[in-house]
């Protein structure tokens, strides 16, 4: 394979102790020359303070129209090995779990068919193969099908759901977040490869309000894992982090939200009642508290980048959902989701956008759902609402 | 050679096939875990069993000979047992304790970075930029780079009042979500759309053209079968160019990054925060974008200095002030600060209580 | 009788004419004041001179006979000086001593009612309702009285965790200013307008009468020279009848009242807030109100119950969660308290944090 | 002068404590026809739970435009002597003072050519002579104007402006209420007779953030006092509260909102560069804390009732402005708002509508102010924002 070609810019990017993905660009381009094109067009954007990459028209593989991302370069004459060159997203495994033997089968595909470059992982959550051809996008597909291995989502479909390390890894988890992660993605594969909806939808699933997965900032359905019950508390525990050199009063007490702890220095007491399940207290001393009593989700709708009306977080739909296999309440609740959205969406409208264009009451009245205090931050301020003729009962209170 | 016999909508393996043994065993039954180290964590369940995890720095962007050696690092010390973070760290999952020195051992060696865990600074979370993306007004593997190597010290070693989560996002679509992060870059545009009027009639669907300004500044063309811009009402958010390439948005001279800060997702003590803007422009300047590592590491010095423990830096800005944020970072307030989109009004300051 | 020589221009009389003397000396100098009474309070002047102030309820609709008889006792016992409070109290303001207990003698032999200073329940400010206002959709004063008829020992007796602010407005002009206030009623319609077609065209200004309409529900209507009004955007505010009266929106049978509560205006501990909904309706039910008497009723008491001292009522709903606040108070929640108008998304629960 | 009309509904409101407002038309209406057909409507309004009042055209008197409100009874022939009852607004005094001589004047005229109905006062502020026919609108004005008394506004016009009792009697008054009040009714005698606005203009005017005149809530612009030093800690007196039952630390220390108090028993601190003069410790110790150094305003603008946009309250313009007579500044300051709001305001757009509606940066540089954190509560979230030409300098930071 010849020489790597000379990028000065980049290889400013080379110095410093953090790992650089430039090393990572040239490992490549040494054997690969869609990773050596990508490598100089990326030198020509740092000279030029500007990319070079095109809109891609649909690309995909047969039967599916989700799943790759097409993409060509702009200078094809100057870097043809890239001159088509798209991502292909293979849906992850839920918690980001692999074996090296997963890993390498993976690498030894993408070095046949691919420019040798991935991303561990995209931010919705899949595994990003970073660039390669039109015409190697079936036989790559075969390979990993073959094998088990799925595309993930693209467009205007489900996105590929993803999850924290949950109960695979953490004590806090109140739900199986890697099994409902699992299970959703297997149930919705249609919605998934096949872009039927108004636009793209994505599912992420926390196992408690820490949100170690950002569900409640960027997924139109935000699964986040709560309780019911009181916080148990081990004295000697408290003890042992008093002693290890924590400020109970100030760390713990005085940073609780709803102000339902107190410590006299010897015993640690909490007002269940008031608790609101904000996380701070057990994740700080995670040897001394414990939630205890019924587990289940609440369930948030609406998150999303800043187009067209500003970035949205996620606001509470469900306060408490039960969360065992097989799921089946949250998946009806999701298909009468999708079913709403389907019925009045615009195009490009993602879920949330579409809710606070028609307000919440119609929303909450088609799916189902009993208006709560839980979903809002604070009742309007405004007397401008509507009634329903059968609430106008003349001469009735209310 | 014949391809494979394909399959469709199989979805992913199974997790299970994945979990190391003592996963499977105490799935759903942890009772603590200590942080031994800025990069290595033990989790203990009600069993007794433990798992150590080592976490090592990942510039997310691997080629498949790095793959291909931490595939064989984990074969050596860890049963072929492996993850990636949220936020695209790699952990190295022990089983076995013996397995844990040599590990880190053979980590140090290979210059693998080690840390990330607890309050510090852990991998930004980013986007493509000039990697992949049409769209980008910056590269966000390149701003990682140098914002990270700036901040290598609070990933391997020290301390922070709490975690400080950094993201970038090449354009305004912000992939990287930085809409919630302690301090993130977003690149924009400065200058308007150019609209090539002979291309839009073929590439774009009008209707949808115009609906993608959230300012309403497009409208029909219909001499031109194309779309006009109305130039007061264009603030340069490109989304008419995602939806209609034709309108082309780059322009290098006035393409750059702005800075937010003060976002969270998590819910504790407070509820999730959106970023705000604290600097509303710094041009590219690659390789290196030296003025966005000095404007991040204002904000990040005086987040170290000024905040109480636990306190996120959204929090340690609600408690002082917005006006003391600027003061004691020294960044200047202009125009561009204040809100004057759909929920402006929510932003304005509805009382007669400040600092000096 | 020719009329005497009218002036233009000329303002209201300068204020100094009408302060008490101890006042004209002391302008600007007091040091401090001290609340002797419920009704009664001292200002101390830095040179060591005195004021007392004594409160005195209002209705605020004032007869010339009563007017003369306040200010007879003025006369009396103040030397001629009284004010009225923001809050349309009465205050004699005594800068004799010995003049002190003989006016609240009288006061009292005449049964003026005094009190209200302090961490009670004062005057109710409020609007002109059935009694001269053409907009209103209930009456004012009617419940103001039946208010402070139950709350009268919070205005002459009884503390609370703080002042509270009552406030009521007849229509959702919010001549009261209710959005602002600790607990407030607001009087709303429930019914779409009646247009009167033949008069419209006569009456009114068609685009201001489109202008006027929060949600744009209506229209021209050619035909007719009149508008028309797409019903399922109607939310019944009357501010078309405001600029239009020929669109009717009285309906006995529908009209009533909405209770907001949880504002503020002053700035200590916590910024002005708004009044937030919480009961979307009762039905009018004068003379008295039954109803909605009970509503506030129970909103004061579990303040009462609930409230740390110094905190204000939406303080203290904030601090416990609203929530908790549709709990203690047993008040239900329905889909009007959920905002749906333009910052309907700014007030959606985005945490998932909340007690049960 | 014949009997009462039975009242019976209306009856049941002189029961209970409070006192009567139905006593009060009654104690009228026994000497007033207008009063009497005043309190006989009223019953009718009470019985059918509906106003009988039409909205007025013009009313007023001669060069006036403002100051009169028209008002008709829509049942004119069964209360022939409200047929016409416009209301009549005077000019308050600053502060709300009166003298018993001048409370009886006004009587005696109103007794004359009015229903002898007042409200001491209307929410604006103004006196409000309660319900007269329309011949006698000019008599009434040239008894009142020749004794030194003029109308307030209405309208769209300036409104009468209004004030807390400040420096009079109040011992944390910053600025000086009532001479600021009395300064710009002076100084805006036009505005206020003569409506040429798009729509009303109300100034309100308190002397500390108290905020005892709700300017804040009320006010299209809300001048509030404020000072710029330290806060003056007198200790004795702190123990002097300390002895008299006050809990230093919770009621005090603990409700700071900044958190730039403490107490260990001995002495109380501030951190005054923390402190935001929000007003609580001061309102609640006032015999120990005393601001201290320059004292000046706080001029905020766009409070408003609902219509159309949604209740607003006023927000910071110019966070510290010098109050010394004749203050030019402020006039000039209102005037450059009126010439703004005159430019580009549409009909019955209130100032702060128009703000909104324009943006900040539109507003502040028509008017010359630089912007300042102190305006918002928070900076933007969303990257959606202008430039104008002269900031983009290619290749310059910013
Ligand atoms: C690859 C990825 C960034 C990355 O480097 O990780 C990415 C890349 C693109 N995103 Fe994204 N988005 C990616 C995660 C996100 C996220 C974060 C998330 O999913 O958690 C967001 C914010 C959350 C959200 O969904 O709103 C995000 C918000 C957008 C938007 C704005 C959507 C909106 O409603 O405002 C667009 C614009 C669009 O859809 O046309 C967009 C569009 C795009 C496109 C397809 C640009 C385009 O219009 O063609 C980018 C393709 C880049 C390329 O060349 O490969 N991408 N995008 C992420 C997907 C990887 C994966 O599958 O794992
Ligand atoms: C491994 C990972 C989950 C995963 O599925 O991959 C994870 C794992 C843990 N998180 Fe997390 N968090 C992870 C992403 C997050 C995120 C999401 C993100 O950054 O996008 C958040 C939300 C950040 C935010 O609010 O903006 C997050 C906020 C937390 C917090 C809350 C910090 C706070 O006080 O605000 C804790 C609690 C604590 O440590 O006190 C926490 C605690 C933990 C614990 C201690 C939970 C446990 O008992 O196992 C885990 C190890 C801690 C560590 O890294 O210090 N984790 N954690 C993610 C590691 C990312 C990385 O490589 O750095
Ligand atoms: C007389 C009056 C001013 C006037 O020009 O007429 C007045 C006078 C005083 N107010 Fe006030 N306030 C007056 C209306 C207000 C208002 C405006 C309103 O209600 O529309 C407010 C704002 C209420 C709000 O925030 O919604 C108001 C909130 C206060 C507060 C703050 C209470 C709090 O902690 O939130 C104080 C401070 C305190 O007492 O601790 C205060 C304190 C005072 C002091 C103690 C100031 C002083 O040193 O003289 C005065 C006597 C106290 C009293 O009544 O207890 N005054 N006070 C008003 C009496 C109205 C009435 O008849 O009841
Ligand atoms: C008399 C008074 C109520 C009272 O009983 O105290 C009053 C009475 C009326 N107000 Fe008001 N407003 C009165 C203070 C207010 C206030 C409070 C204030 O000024 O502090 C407000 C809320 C603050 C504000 O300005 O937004 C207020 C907001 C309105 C509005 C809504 C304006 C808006 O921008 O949303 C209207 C509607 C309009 O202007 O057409 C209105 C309109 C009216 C009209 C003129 C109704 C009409 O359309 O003809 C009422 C005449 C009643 C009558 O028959 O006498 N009135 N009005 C108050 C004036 C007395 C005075 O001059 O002292
Ligand atoms: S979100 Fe909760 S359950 Fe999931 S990894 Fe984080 S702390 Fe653990
Ligand atoms: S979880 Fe949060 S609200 Fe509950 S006790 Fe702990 S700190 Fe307080
Ligand atoms: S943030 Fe913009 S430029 Fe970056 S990957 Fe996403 S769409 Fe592309
Ligand atoms: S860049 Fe944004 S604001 Fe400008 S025309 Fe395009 S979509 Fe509209
Ligand atoms: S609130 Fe409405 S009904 Fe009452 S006085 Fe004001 S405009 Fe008239
Ligand atoms: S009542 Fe209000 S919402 Fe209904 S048409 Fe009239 S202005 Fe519009
Ligand atoms: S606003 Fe301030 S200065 Fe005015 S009366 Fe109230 S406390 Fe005193
Ligand atoms: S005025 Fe307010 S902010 Fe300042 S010290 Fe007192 S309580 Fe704290």
């Amino acid at each position: 394979m010849s020489e790597l070609p000379k990028t000065p810019l980049l290889d400013e990017l080379e110095k410093g102790p953090w790992p650089s993905f430039v090393t990572e660009i040239k490992k490549a381009a040494k054997k690969n020359l869609m990773a050596k094109d990508e490598l100089a067009q990326l030198e020509k954007s740092y000279t030029d303070k500007r990319g070079y990459w095109k809109h891609g028209g649909i690309v995909g593989v047969r039967g599916y129209g989700a799943g790759v991302i097409g993409r060509y370069s702009s200078l094809p004459d100057q870097f043809p090995n890239v001159a088509n060159f798209h991502t292909v997203r293979i849906n992850s495994i839920a918690g980001f779990f692999y074996t090296s033997d997963a890993i390498k089968m993976m690498c030894d595909i993408w070095d046949k068919y691919g420019s040798g470059l991935t991303n561990f992982h995209g931010s919705t959550g899949d595994i990003i193969l970073l660039g390669t051809n039109t015409e190697n996008l079936e036989p790559l597909f075969a390979e990993f099908s073959s094998r088990g291995w799925d595309l993930g989502g693209s467009g205007s479909a489900m996105r590929t759901p993803s999850c924290c390390v949950g109960p695979a890894r953490c004590e806090w988890s109140n739900i199986d977040t890697l099994d409902i992660t699992y299970s959703i993605t297997q149930e919705f594969q249609d919605e998934l490869h096949r872009p039927a909806f108004p636009y793209k939808f994505k599912f992420k699933t926390a196992g408690c309000a820490v949100d170690c997965i950002a569900s409640i900032a960027r997924a139109d359905c935000s699964i986040i894992g709560t309780w019911k019950g009181n916080i148990a508390i081990d004295q000697d525990a408290v003890k042992w982090y008093e002693k290890n050199g924590m400020n109970i009063q100030e760390e713990i007490v005085n940073r609780c939200p709803t102000k339902c702890m107190s410590y006299d220095g010897k015993t640690l007491k909490i007002n269940d009642e008031d608790c609101s399940r904000c996380m701070h207290c057990i994740a700080k001393m995670t040897k001394a508290l414990k939630p205890t009593g019924e587990r289940g989700a609440t369930i948030l709708i609406g998150s999303k980048a800043p187009f067209v009306i500003g970035a949205t977080l996620s606001w509470v739909i469900i306060p408490f959902m039960k969360m065992e296999p097989p799921y089946t309440e949250l998946k009806e609740f999701t298909r009468k989701v999708w079913e709403y959205w389907d019925e009045y969406g615009k195009n490009r409208e993602r879920i949330g956008e579409l809710i606070i264009r028609r307000g919440m009451r119609d929303f909450l009245e088609y799916v189902g759902i009993q208006p709560d205090p839980r979903m809002v931050k604070e009742p309007r301020r405004d007397p401008f609402y509507f009634w329903k003729e059968e609430e106008l009962v003349p001469n009735s209170k209310l | 050679m014949a391809a494979p016999q394909r399959r469709t909508d199989i979805g992913p393996p199974h997790y299970k096939d994945f979990l190391p043994p003592v996963i499977q065993k105490n799935y759903g039954n942890w009772k603590y875990h200590e942080i031994l180290e800025p990069g290595v964590m033990v989790h203990v369940a009600n069993s007794g069993d433990k798992i150590w995890s080592v976490r090592v720095a990942s510039p997310r962007l691997l080629s498949t000979d790095t793959l291909r050696d931490i595939a064989d690092i984990a074969a050596k010390y860890c049963g072929g047992y492996l993850r990636f973070t949220t936020r695209n760290n790699i952990e190295f999952l022990v089983s076995d304790e013996k397995n844990l020195n040599p590990l880190k051992e053979e980590l140090k060696k290979k210059g693998y970075m080690m840390g990330g865990i607890g309050p510090r600074v852990s991998n930004i979370v980013h986007t493509q930029g000039w990697i992949h993306c049409h769209s980008a007004a910056s590269d966000a593997s390149g701003l990682v780079k140098v914002l990270m190597d700036e901040f290598a010290e609070y990933f391997t070693k020290k301390e922070l009042p709490n975690r400080v989560r950094l993201a970038v996002a090449c354009c305004t679509n912000m992939c990287g979500a930085v809409h919630c992060s302690d301090i993130a870059i977003v690149a924009v545009h400065r200058k308007i759309p150019q609209i090539d009027h002979e291309k839009v009639p073929n590439m774009c669907e009008i209707p949808s053209t115009i609906a993608a300004c959230p300012t309403g500044a497009i409208s029909p063309d219909p001499a031109k079968k194309s779309v006009k811009i109305k130039e007061d009402k264009c603030m340069y958010c490109g989304n008419c160019f995602t939806v209609c390439p034709p309108m082309e948005i780059h322009d290098p001279e006035y393409d750059g990054v702005a800075i937010v800060a003060g976002g969270k997702v998590g819910n504790l003590r407070t509820p999730p925060k959106f970023s705000k803007l604290v600097v509303p422009f710094i041009k590219n300047n690659p390789p290196r974008w030296p003025e966005v590592v000095d404007a991040v590491k204002k904000i990040l010095n005086a987040y170290e200095k000024g905040a109480m423990k636990h306190e996120r830096v959204g929090e340690w800005i609600e408690r002082i002030g917005w006006e003391k944020f600027f003061k004691v970072t020294g960044l200047p307030f202009t125009h561009q600060h204040i809100d004057d989109f759909l929920i402006a009004r929510e932003t304005f300051r509805t009382s007669a209580a400040f600092k000096w």
